[in-house]
């Protein structure tokens, strides 16, 4: 368990260095140049030079690299050059409502999409089951900006249930996750629905049947966490699907995120915070696959760690 | 007295703005947004001010102020009394260690430029020394501000926030961090500062204008997608929407005499147009321009952001000193238009390409344009692309055209000369200059340096010469203006105040200090 | 799919009677008769439709500059530059195919190739890519895509090229899993043993249990990639304007769903449309191909 | 004589197919009293398990009952609803079905499962309900049941689970305990021990049992009555005394004359096939582990010894047996011969030794060497047309014109006793049987000298085992081909084996020729084996049989530690004997 820890914490670091060195690279060959949108409209060719000299950007790449990395190791991402703030604490301002949209996301996403799924495997083959298929068509084609304002005028303007956008209590949060979680839900109750159909077919299914156990408790004590397994994976490959959908939902409900960071570093190039916001999610991402690694053998314990 | 303030205004309450964007920082050598603009502007002041929700000037931190015969030496007498927020007295030093501050190239301000006419400029940038020679503390509550140059526009520069005075000990106390806890001597103090979530000014009771501000704070809450302000400003939660009445809702309010009785409409020094680099072929032939300049039908781009601009003739906004009246330009002639790439040996058209921001409404905008151009027999491509990379293709001189919109020039200061030196003088034209255009015409930029060497910036005789200079441009058609856009805004109905304050052209989008709650 | 002998071993083709038991289905049929009428439309739309794409009607805003409802002139209406809807719907078509079927189709079989290697080769080529893909995953796909459509011209074909970069990684995720777990059945040793190849093993006995999960993911994947695609030209490294396409109809103008519900709505539609056509044809023709399916549910 | 506890009458079971009702089980009637055990024999695909199915009311969805009644102390289980069935399941009528490996749930304890099923009917306590589970798994045998609650079935072997299920079915003691093949996967020994296991059970608690099978050794063992089927009909029934001694139907008879008796291929001795210059395979103090494990370096710690310094020769024309109960090893020696796994030693085939070839020659290697798996169904890839299937080898070696292939092919199928034009059909359309036969068809193909038969006739019922048994022969004879016949039934592999290798924990024990092994058992171990093989004679009922103390000890090793070595010696006429080593 700690070895197989210690190999994965490792190859979760590699990558890390991996996305951070391609990151670095591209920004790097993009056509843009930070330097300009500092030293604004007014600034002279000699400004100009002296905010690139001060800024290290005339040095070359691997040399900004290696500087980058260098900060990186002792927690220092630089500072943005529009806001000239520290980029580690930008984030970590809005790191915790991210994580917390992305949590209420999944939880709605598994929620609705797992529910879905399972009645439609039950109903397979029926109206119903088609009429769900349809829906979850619905969810995955549906913008998530359009989505979003439609709940939010509904329940926030209209009938008054939730707060129009913000951020705090979990009132807040619910028209935002389900915004994010909707186009997953969609997924999820596809793949949910073949799990399921596949795990009642299976020959534990028919003796728990023979021992004369309810029919919910066949569902939900032996077809469930069986049909469940292929999609713990998912919830992985999700966490980076997500990383679109914030900036989108974020913006909506004016939800305090590292999406609306991004967005707004991404139009004006500013290089330290796309990097860090980039850092973090893919940290994010790589934390959310090790996370399901480690779960899956707690639910199936065929499965070993190795 | 310069203003007369509202009988009916009571003090008290507090109003609550969004903003979609964060706000980047309130570091007034640094913050260069609109959204910061009027922030900093209710947190700092500068020796100079402006007459509430008007473009005329009024001392501010100066009490008063001499100007040589010259123009060349400026001497301000400080007020008396006026404490930073901290409480610690504002003197001349401060003042000077302000000036040297923003023109010091490591703290890389954008509005190190304006400052270039100050004795000494020069060798800050160089790095040659670290203070202006051109400003000096004749008393604790005397400067002497001493030009290179003769400059008109000076005393607006005093004006802008870049020219804010700082206490020393906070900016050294925080170093990078003082665009996040800053200490000035405004109307208002920042109280709370929560990234990405709000930032809320408290009013300051020591302010040394008696009376203002009226507002027991303001809460700016930031993030806000403009639609769902607008939304939350019907429900009542909204006094302000700061990025305006968004485009999907601006027919909606205006169809509703409720709410359309709180929109505020007014000019602003704002001109949108297209740029056509005068080094690329064709539109190195003045006849090509000329037959862009005639091809386009600004009647209907207008129409197609509802009606929400007039029509422009000239570079000049028409609120703008110098502007020249009944100047036609270039009107609205498909036919006449047709003829001329054919004088330029280019009857069967050409195709080229249309730079533009990304951001509604300017592709609409620049699709508008193509249309209108593909009349005359110009084929355009789009490249609709993220700010960022229209800049930088403008400066490098790469795109043909550009739609300005998004990143148009909105005045700094209410004065002519701030719509020619970098977006149409020869200082511009260099790589990596915002001239876009690149057109670089010695005998105008003459004109233009021989116009700011007046000491009285609004003697008619100045004037004249810039409304020159802009016609002189206008015959060589660099650029395509289309309209002038006008600020809609909007209010709650417990918002009080003139109109102007809602629309001020220097304070946008509110005056903070000025307005107040009825209720 | 699962006909994959060369030898005629049937007098009967096999894709004649695949086809006819296709027909059987109604549902599919529906799917088909969708998926025909767009790519038809598409086709055709020159000889469809009465205004271009493209040009700004004057009749096409009132005088506010509001765009007109459906109905009337417009058959879907108007969009706010006063362009006829159903025309750049037809337009669109051509745009949304290319993207949603070829650039879709592209990342899955990209994404099939690498996870079926990976899945089937282990030792360290298997390695090598799964940790190629486990990097890719955890790079932000939007970054990627915004950076290389900026670095390259924007156009149609680099969009469609970017779409299919970044959206194999999940299919190779889940085509590996699988993949591991097929390389372990008896069959495959059997074949094996049989002397068969690599890549015969591959694609003429693993390849073909996939199909079920492929067509999952394969026409889900139509929406996402039309909805990525106007989220690039929303972050300006998209299909240029006025190039229509379905995904950027609904993000112009996604703002406007109440002002003019049509210019969102209609798009949104067509999309869901097409992903479920191709579902519902997809669906069948694993029912059809999968000869142990037959009789179960 | 009382009332019958379960009594059916005129059953008929039909399936929707199509639009169409096909009976799968016509007409049926049998009578069971408490205490009893009526075994239902009869060929793959007679109705058995739809039978038994009906019972329980868990007929697959397009399956149903269609007339008839099934009275289980007067209430006919045909009419009751899902509702009222489920209450009875597990209480009233229990059942055990044929694979153990798939039929727990993976992801529960054993303890979980067990108690649920108590707890499904009985108001118990969370804790009362594990008492009575932990005496059911003491009930049926199994050691250290307290620890066992804990565990997950993939932490069990095939026999431990099968005593699972067992346990679980007898927790309530129901009146009927329906089996449905509840050995057939498991190895003799272990068989051997289930079958025991049933009887005391029975015994004790005085539960009525319907034990399918398609043994008849099994039948002869445990069973009072015996109720004989064939295509969805009875077509015998009686004491099981009465049916083996006088079978009236000709089916019985020969159900009976194909089962495999010990000792009687004694009185077939033939020759042994020569030496020849050059063995068809030979293998050379070969050995295969696998590594399993991790430290932190990802490097493994544990090593399963799976097969150790094996040696032997198989001769052109010979069936060489190797027999050994589940997990010896047999397994992986052949996939070491065919290729599949990587081994340490040297392994010739045809004088080649395998370790030298190259990509191209290894290929060529396949045509001299097929194999035959132990289970057709998970042998032949679902989607392929079996016709094509067994094309498929002579597609790879680019063998003939397609018209050519498929001359060879139908002619391969009518060899295997198949016609032409079943070659167009998926493999989940064939029996059990017929499926084998394709596979046999398709190693044949390529006109091998050796075909490894793993396992290949062990899950088929007695007539076509015999059937695909003869088929072999004939084959050998026809072709020349040498076998490698793997199996744990020492009975079937009398009949058919020239010489053969008895294994026990990767390593072989013993060695020699039939007659030597069958007649002179040297090693326990052989004697354990042939102690376990169930004998098709009621009249011999109740012979005793030495459970061994435990679990078999573990091929599992830490590295470095290398396993202990078994040395063999010849007690005369190459008859190998291994001396277990201190
Ligand atoms: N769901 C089903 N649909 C159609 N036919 C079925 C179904 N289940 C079983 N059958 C058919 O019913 C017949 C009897 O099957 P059953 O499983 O009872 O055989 P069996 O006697 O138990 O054979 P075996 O010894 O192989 O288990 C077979 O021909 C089989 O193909
Ligand atoms: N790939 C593998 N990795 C680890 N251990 C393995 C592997 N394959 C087989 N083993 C182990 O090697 C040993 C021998 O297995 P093998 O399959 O050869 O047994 P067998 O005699 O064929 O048994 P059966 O009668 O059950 O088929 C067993 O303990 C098994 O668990
Ligand atoms: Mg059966
Ligand atoms: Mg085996």
């Amino acid at each position: 368990m700690a070895g197989y820890l210690c190999r994965r914490v490792f190859a979760a670091l590699m990558i890390l260095l991996g996305v951070s060195f391609i990151t670095f690279v591209l920004l790097y060959v993009l056509p843009a140049d930070p330097v300009r949108q500092i030293a604004g409209r007014s600034a002279t060719a000699q400004t100009v030079e002296n905010i690139r000299q001060q800024l290290g950007l005339d040095q070359p790449l691997l040399v900004q690299y290696a500087r980058y990395l260098a900060g990186l190791v002792q927690g220092d991402m630089g500072r943005s050059y529009l806001q000239r703030t520290e980029v580690s604490s930008l984030i970590t301002a809005r790191l915790p409502a991210s994580l917390l949209l992305m949590a209420g996301g999944i939880v709605c996403e598994l929620l609705i999409g797992l529910t879905l799924g399972v009645i439609a495997a039950i109903f397979r083959g029926r109206p119903l089951d088609q009429g769900l298929m349809v829906t979850s068509f619905v969810a995955v084609s549906a913008p998530q900006f359009v989505v979003g304002l439609l709940l939010l005028y509904v329940f926030a303007v209209q009938l008054g249930w939730f707060p129009i956008g913000g951020y705090g209590t979990a009132a807040h949060l619910v028209l935002p996750a389900v915004t994010l979680g909707i186009m997953g839900s969609g997924w999820y109750s596809r793949m949910m629905r073949s799990s399921m159909i596949e795990v009642l077919r299976q020959d534990y299914i028919r003796t728990a049947r023979a021992k004369g156990l309810t029919r919910s408790r066949i569902l939900f004590r032996h077809a469930l966490p069986n049909a469940i397994l292929p999609i713990i994976a998912m919830i992985g490959i999700d966490i980076g699907i997500f990383m679109g959908g914030l900036v989108v939902v974020e913006s909506v409900f004016g939800w305090p995120g590292i999406g609306q960071l991004a967005w707004q570093a991404i139009q004006r190039v500013d290089i330290p915070v796309i990097m860090g916001v980039t850092m973090v999610s893919a940290t994010a991402i790589v934390l959310g696959n090790l996370l399901a690694d480690i779960v899956t053998p707690f639910i199936d314990p065929r499965i070993k760690m190795r | 007295q310069d203003y007369t303030p509202d009988p009916a205004a009571t003090p008290g309450g507090t109003i609550t703005v969004t903003y979609k964007d964060d706000v980047a920082t309130l570091d007034p050598a640094i913050g260069y947004d609109w959204q910061n603009w009027s922030m900093i502007k209710s947190l700092f002041d500068g020796l100079m001010d402006y007459v509430p929700g008007t473009t005329e000037l009024r001392p501010g931190l100066a009490e008063s102020y001499e100007v040589s015969e010259d123009g060349t030496v400026f001497t301000f007498a400080l007020r008396q009394g006026v404490t930073f927020h901290n409480g610690r007295e504002m003197t001349a030093e401060d003042v000077k260690y302000s000036l040297d501050r923003v023109t010091n190239p490591e703290t890389q301000s954008p509005g190190a430029g304006f400052f270039a006419s100050i004795a000494g400029y020069d060798a800050v940038t160089a790095g040659e020394a670290d203070s202006l020679s051109g400003v000096e503390v004749v008393d604790p509550l005397t400067i002497r501000i001493t030009l290179s140059r003769p400059d008109a526009t000076f005393l607006h520069v005093m004006a802008l926030n870049f020219a804010s005075v700082v206490p020393q000990e906070v900016v050294e106390e925080f170093g990078a961090d003082f665009g996040t806890n800053p200490v000035g001597t405004g109307a208002f103090t920042l109280a709370e500062w929560t990234i990405g979530q709000r930032v809320v000014f408290e009013k300051n009771a020591d302010y040394w204008r008696d009376g203002v501000p009226y507002l027991d704070g303001v809460t700016f809450e930031v993030g806000q997608e403009p639609i769902v302000a607008l939304l939350r400003l019907q429900q009542g939660e909204v006094d302000v929407p700061g990025d305006g009445i968004p485009p999907a809702k601006f027919q909606e309010v205006m169809d509703d005499p409720d709410q359309a009785a709180r929109v505020v409409e007014g000019g602003q020094l704002h001109t949108g147009y297209i740029t056509l680099n005068v080094n690329t072929p064709p539109f190195d032939q003045l006849a090509v321009r000329e037959a862009v300049n005639m091809a386009i039908n600004k009647d209907r781009i207008i129409q197609v952001i509802n009606g929400r601009a007039v029509p422009a003739t000239q570079p000049l906004p028409p609120s703008m000193p110098g502007y020249t009246e009944g100047f036609a330009g270039f009107p609205y002639d498909v036919e006449g238009a047709k003829a001329k790439p054919a004088e330029a040996g280019l009857a069967d058209g050409f195709t080229t390409e249309l730079y533009v921001m990304n951001t509604d409404p300017n592709p609409r905008i620049a699709q508008a344009i193509q249309q209108d151009l593909s009349q005359i027999g110009i084929e355009v491509e789009i490249r609709s692309l993220a700010q960022a990379n229209v800049i930088e293709a403008g400066g490098a001189g790469e795109a043909p055209m550009i739609w300005s919109g998004g990143m148009a020039w909105i005045a700094d200061f209410p004065d002519p000369s701030n719509f020619y030196g970098p977006i149409l003088g020869c200082a511009g034209a260099g790589d990596g200059g915002w001239n876009w255009s690149k057109f670089c015409d010695e005998a105008i930029d003459a004109t233009a340096t021989e116009a700011d060497s007046f000491v009285d910036p609004a003697s008619p005789e100045r004037l004249e010469l810039w409304s020159q200079v802009y016609q002189d441009v206008m015959a060589q058609a660099p650029w395509v203006p289309v309209f002038n856009e006008q600020r809609y805004t909007m209010k709650s109905a417990r918002m009080g105040g003139a109109d102007a304050l809602y629309v001020d052209p220097v304070s946008i989008p509110v005056n903070y200090d000025y307005v107040f709650v009825t209720e | 799919m699962a006909d994959t002998s060369p030898i005629p071993l049937h007098a009967p083709a096999a894709p004649a009677g695949v086809l006819r038991r296709l027909m059987r289905r109604k549902l599919a049929l529906f799917g088909l008769a969708i998926i025909v009428a767009v790519v038809g439309g598409a086709i055709l739309a020159p000889w469809i439709v009465r205004y271009g794409p493209n040009e700004q009607l004057f009749d096409g805003l009132t005088l506010q500059g509001a765009p007109m409802p459906p109905g009337g002139d417009f058959l879907l209406g108007t969009d706010l530059l006063g362009r006829d809807l159903f025309a750049r719907m037809l337009y669109g078509a051509r745009t949304s195919l290319i993207i949603g079927v070829v650039a879709n189709g592209a990342a899955l079989i990209i994404g099939t190739l690498v996870g079926l290697t990976a899945g089937f080769l282990r030792g360290w080529v298997g390695a090598v890519l799964m940790r190629f893909t486990d990097l890719m995953m955890a790079f932000p796909a939007l970054l990627l895509a915004i950076c290389l459509a900026a670095i390259f011209q924007p156009s149609l074909w680099i969009v469609a090229m970017v779409i299919a970069l970044v959206n194999w990684v999940q299919t190779a995720r889940v085509v590996y899993t699988e993949t591991t777990s097929l390389a372990e059945r008896e069959f495959i040793a059997a074949e094996r043993t049989l002397g068969a190849s690599g890549s015969r093993i591959l694609f003429r006995h693993i390849l073909p249990h996939l199909v079920p999960t492929l067509i999952v993911w394969g026409t889900l994947g139509i929406s996402v990639t039309v909805l990525l695609e106007a989220t690039l030209s929303f972050l300006g490294v998209g299909v240029q304007p006025p190039t229509p396409s379905w995904g950027n109809i609904i993000f112009e103008n996604q703002t406007y769903f109440q002002a003019a519900p049509w210019l969102v709505f209609i798009p949104g539609a067509a999309i869901l449309l097409l992903a479920l056509a191709f579902n519902l044809v997809g669906d069948a023709l694993r029912d059809v191909l999968d000869p142990t399916q037959r009789g179960r549910d | 004589m009382s009332e019958p506890l379960l009594s059916v009458r005129g059953l008929t079971v039909s399936v929707r197919d199509r639009g169409v009702l096909r009976p799968l089980v016509s007409d049926l009637s049998f009578d069971l009293r408490a205490g009893e055990v009526l075994a239902i024999a009869g060929e793959s695909g007679s109705g058995k398990s739809i039978t038994s199915l009906a019972l329980m009311g868990l007929l697959p969805n397009n399956v149903a009952v269609t007339s008839g009644q099934m009275l289980l102390d007067g209430t006919d289980l045909a009419r009751l609803s899902e509702g009222q069935m489920r209450p009875l399941r597990g209480s009233r009528v229990a059942m055990i079905f044929q694979e153990p490996m798939t039929s727990l749930n993976p992801v529960q304890t054993i303890g979980t499962q067990l108690t649920e099923a108590v707890r499904a009917h009985q108001l118990l306590s969370r804790k009362a309900a594990r008492v009575a589970a932990i005496q059911a798994l003491r009930q049926v045998r199994i050691p250290e049941p307290d620890r066992r609650m804990g565990q997950y079935p993939h932490e069990l072997s095939g026999g431990m689970r099968q005593r699972v299920m067992i346990a679980m079915a007898l927790a309530l003691r129901p009146a009927l305990l329906i089996a449905d093949e509840p050995t057939t996967a498991l190895d003799v020994t272990v068989q051997r021990e289930v079958l025991d296991l049933l009887r005391d059970l029975q015994a004790q608690t005085g539960t009525a049992i319907i034990l399918i099978t398609h043994d008849m050794g099994v039948v002869a063992e445990t069973a009072d009555h015996v109720v004989i089927m064939q295509a969805g009909r009875k077509v015998e029934d009686g004491t099981t005394p009465q049916v083996f001694a006088a079978p009236r139907a000709p089916y019985t008879r020969d159900l009976l004359a194909a089962v495999p008796r010990l000792g009687a291929g004694a009185e077939r001795a033939a020759p042994l096939p020569p030496e020849a210059a050059v063995p068809v395979a030979r293998l050379t103090d070969t050995s295969v582990h696998f590594d399993i494990g991790a430290n932190f370096l990802g490097r493994p710690t544990h090593r399963v010894h799976a097969a150790v310094g094996v040696s032997f020769d198989i001769r052109p024309g010979e069936t060489f047996g190797l027999v050994g109960e589940s997990g010896c090893g047999k397994s992986t020696i052949a996939k070491a011969l065919a290729g599949l796994v990587p081994h340490q030693g040297r392994i010739d085939v045809a004088g080649q030794t395998l370790s030298d070839l190259g990509a191209q020659a290894r290929k060529d290697i396949c045509r001299d060497i097929q194999m035959v798996f132990q289970d057709p169904m998970a042998a032949l890839d679902p989607r392929m047309k079996v016709g094509d299937a067994v094309a498929e080898p002579l597609v790879i070696h680019g063998i003939g014109s397609p018209a050519e292939r498929r001359a060879r092919t139908e002619d391969l199928f009518r060899r295997v006793g198949l016609t032409p034009d079943q070659m167009a059909r998926y493999p989940h359309e064939f029996s059990g049987g017929q499926r084998q036969r394709i596979c046999v068809a398709r190693a044949l193909a390529l006109r091998p000298r050796l075909i490894i038969c793993d396992e290949s006739v062990s899950a088929l019922d007695v007539s076509v085992q015999a059937r695909v048994l003869a088929l072999l022969q004939e084959l050998k004879t026809d072709f020349g081909v040498s076998y490698l016949f793997i199996s744990h039934d020492m009975a079937v592999v009398e009949n058919i084996v020239d010489r053969l290798a008895v294994m026990y924990l990767g390593q072989i024990v013993e060695m020699g020729t039939r007659d030597q092994i069958f007649g002179n058992p040297q090693h326990p171990y052989t004697q354990r084996l042939l102690d376990a093989v169930p004998i098709p004679d009621p009249t011999r009922k109740g012979r005793p049989y030495l459970r061994p103390a435990g679990e078999p000890p573990s091929p599992v090793r830490r590295i470095g530690d290398p396993a202990i070595r078994v040395a063999l010696t010849d007690i005369g006429g190459g008859h190998l004997v291994g001396l277990a080593q201190a």
